[in-house]
């Protein structure tokens, strides 16, 4: 059972240095963006095998979905910059599928035709061979320098027996959500700030441009959304309750939901209007300010800056979350929207 | 979720919307079922469970209306089977044609003529059929719908029909008269 | 014991679809052929998994919830396979070949 | 020796390779996208080599640990769409996703990125 476990990991860790080495060493970037979300998935396999659900539920959700969703949305953008001229070109005029045998056939076919119907890859330049070994020199040296150092580092206790001898007093049931929303609330509300500066920076740089990405035509992402939106809704809701006892909380709540917008973004419903730029500015600062304001009674209502009097501590962290994970949802839809909806500017 | 929900009292006027409360009813009850299944029936009692079935409600009524459609349960279980028959030898069939040494694939392209409605039907059609032996579907203009099929050999329009005769037999639409495709 | 014998026989099943799917994926000369394998090798094998972990479940709240990942997972696994087939039709290969 | 090799030893010595794997690519290449990602494996390493430690010993993992992991992926996704609006600004202004030597130019003349 342990060698069988030990192959696993090395496997899995060959697994991901390898994806990551082809992705870095890739000339073409929808090939490396394919690679990345492919390295965060086997990164939450990772996760999963340290035990540390909590982190692998995020990482599927934050660092392959949500980033991969980005990259691709800032690739299909750059393409548009690159090739302005074929941004509103629209679609080539489809092949008469009866009159091809094959896939291949079907697209040679096609480029022959129309020249610049095929995709133009984003490509970038080769490494160049002029300082390799100093490259080598500088991150092998600094990858023995760490491993030196945690092949000579004891095994302490680590802080795991302070967590538990404090649980009872933190409100919750879960030992990471009484860290990151009692015992170090502090980190929380500045990640909280870091995400808000993100999104404030995002729309400081301009009015988000219609997706480059039309919505596709026919039934079938309209009747997605239909089925998956009120899914993601509860299971979203789902994971903010069950953060209090078990894996799960605001950021993963945060990130579903967000997921959530960025599909109804993607299907772009006729029904839906643009929404009011006061509301949307109110509800990505809900997460921060609440906190903060939270934070500050319990200055003078409990014994410091961000504590929770005992008694009330269970609702008003979820209360925190709340506001946290509504305020990430629509940050990270504001993100992949990328600028200030054209209404803020009216 | 508003494609498989039942509702026995609507009149099957195919051009008829639901009215927008009873698909925000609809919808908060599916989401108290889906909460019941994530969290435990106890957990029903909890706020965040009013919070999501609202917010589930509130979504519903913020997305387009469908049409109101009628669903004849009788036809569920026979489609089920159908379905669970033909995923499981699409499979073993993608499966055995990828560990064949030499490929046995003939791709191509086919038009198939659809003659469910749009909406609900079709949407479940099209995604049903990308799970069944060797189809998927690729695009849809008007009622002509392009295949990618592995296999351009073998008949692969008959078991689209008898999955389209199956989904237009749950939506009770099977009393329309076959019209022949065109 | 019959229970757990039969959870190891349906979930190695399992991932003998999944490793076909993923084989398909490597060989299969284009996207929609790829497609192809992995919606529907994929779609068996993860059934397969959900199958052999029902008699582990301790109770039927787990059973349903297994089968909702199953159902999601499929409409999800078709929605995309349709998304990505037209946009190639319409768009192209995403990577030309050289 | 299979006993010294538990996860808890094994997975910080593979993030302090990601992690050095990243920086090699964050220097050697010269496209934003690639040195966005280069830096996200950099993180990737450093989450990894914080989580393996966490999990030594036979105690369950230790929390501080992956509270602080869980904020760092929060941050690390919303400094990544940041870098990433701001990699299309530039691209906008200048008509290449690259940092050059030299002052920018906001004309579409040097595009040395296209294919």
């Amino acid at each position: 059972m342990n060698a069988a476990l030990l192959a696993f990991d090395v496997v899995l860790l060959a697994g991901l240095l390898g994806v990551a080495w082809r992705c870095l060493a890739s000339t073409d970037l929808f090939r490396a963006v394919v690679l990345f979300i492919t390295f965060g998935l086997l990164l939450a396999i990772a996760w999963v095998r340290l035990e540390a659900p909590d982190i692998a539920l995020a990482e599927a959700a934050i660092g392959a979905g949500i980033t991969g969703a980005l990259l691709l949305v800032t690739l299909e953008r750059l393409k548009h910059i690159m090739n302005p001229h074929r941004g509103d070109a629209g679609p080539s005029p489809p092949p008469d599928p009866v009159a091809s045998d094959t896939g291949n056939a079907d697209a040679e076919a096609r480029d022959a035709r129309d020249p610049g119907a095929g995709n133009v890859a984003l490509s970038c330049a080769p490494t160049p061979a002029r300082g390799r070994w100093s490259a080598v020199a500088v991150s092998g040296g600094l990858a023995l320098l760490l491993m030196a150092t945690l092949a000579t580092q004891d095994h302490g206790p680590g802080l795991q027996p302070a967590v538990a001898a404090h649980m009872d007093v933190s409100g919750v049931d879960h030992g990471i959500t009484a860290v990151l929303l009692n015992f170090r609330a502090w980190d929380t509300l500045l990640e909280l700030a870091m995400v808000l500066l993100a999104g404030l920076g995002a729309w400081s740089l301009g009015r988000h441009d219609a997706l480059p990405a039309r919505p596709a035509p026919g039934p079938v992402l309209p009747g997605a959304v239909r089925l998956l939106l009120p899914v993601a809704i509860v299971t979203g809701v789902y994971l903010l309750w069950a953060g209090s006892h078990a894996p799960g909380g605001a950021f993963q709540a945060g990130a579903v939901l967000g997921a959530a917008g960025i599909l109804m973004s993607l299907a772009r419903p006729h029904s839906l209007p643009d929404p009011d730029p006061r509301l949307l500015r109110i509800g990505v600062t809900a997460g921060a300010l609440l906190f903060l304001a939270l934070g500050l009674w319990g200055l003078f209502a409990g014994p410091a800056l961000l504590t929770w009097p005992r008694n009330l501590a269970y609702p008003l962290i979820l209360i925190i979350e709340t506001g946290a994970t509504l305020s990430i949802a629509l940050t990270l839809v504001a993100l992949f929207v990328g600028g200030r909806s054209p209404r803020e500017d009216a | 979720m508003n494609d498989t929900r039942q509702s026995s009292s609507n009149p099957p006027v195919r051009r008829a919307r639901r009215p927008g409360w009873l698909r925000a009813l609809l919808a908060m009850l599916a989401a108290a079922a889906l909460w019941a299944v994530l969290a435990g029936g106890a957990a029903l009692a909890h706020p965040f469970a009013w919070l999501a079935i609202a917010l589930t409600g509130g979504a519903v009524l913020a997305l387009p209306a469908g049409r109101a459609l009628r669903l004849n349960p009788t036809a569920l279980p026979g489609l089920l089977g159908f379905f669970l028959r033909t995923s499981v030898l699409g499979g073993i069939d993608v499966a055995w044609r990828a560990v064949h040494p030499r490929l046995p694939l003939a791709p191509a392209f086919e038009p198939y003529y659809v003659r469910l409605p749009h909406g609900p039907p079709l949407t479940l059609f099209m995604s049903m059929l990308s799970l069944l032996p060797g189809t998927l579907a690729v695009r849809l203009e008007g009622r002509r719908m392009t295949l990618h099929v592995l296999d351009g050999r073998s008949d692969n329009a008959a078991t689209l029909m008898e999955l389209e005769r199956r989904i237009a037999r749950l939506y009770g639409l099977d009393s329309d008269p076959p019209g022949s495709a065109r | 014991m019959i229970a757990d014998l039969l959870t190891a026989v349906l979930v190695l099943a399992g991932l003998v679809f999944f490793a076909a799917g993923t084989l398909g994926l490597l060989r299969f000369p284009d996207v929609y052929t790829r497609l192809h394998a992995l919606t529907k090798a994929d779609n068996l094998g993860l059934g397969l998994v959900v199958l052999g972990l029902m008699p582990q479940a301790d109770g039927p709240a787990m059973i349903l919830k297994l089968v909702l990942i199953w159902v999601l997972v499929l409409a999800a696994g078709a929605t995309a396979a349709h998304m990505v087939a037209q946009r190639t039709w319409t768009h192209g290969e995403f990577e030309r070949r050289e | 020796m299979i006993e010294s090799l538990d996860p808890g030893t094994l997975y910080p010595f593979g993030g302090a390779a990601l992690f050095a794997l990243g920086l090699h690519g964050l220097i050697r290449r010269r496209h934003l996208i690639l040195r966005i990602l280069a830096v996200n494996i950099m993180g990737s390493g450093v989450f990894m080599v914080f989580l393996g430690i966490a999990a030594r010993g036979d105690a369950p993992p230790d929390p501080v640990a992956q509270a602080l992991t869980l904020t760092g992926i929060v941050v690390a996704v919303s400094a990544t769409a940041f870098a990433l609006a701001l990699t299309v600004h530039l691209a906008r202004l200048t008509g290449h996703a690259v940092l050059l030597p030299g002052p920018l130019r906001t004309h579409r003349g040097n595009r040395p990125e296209d294919p």
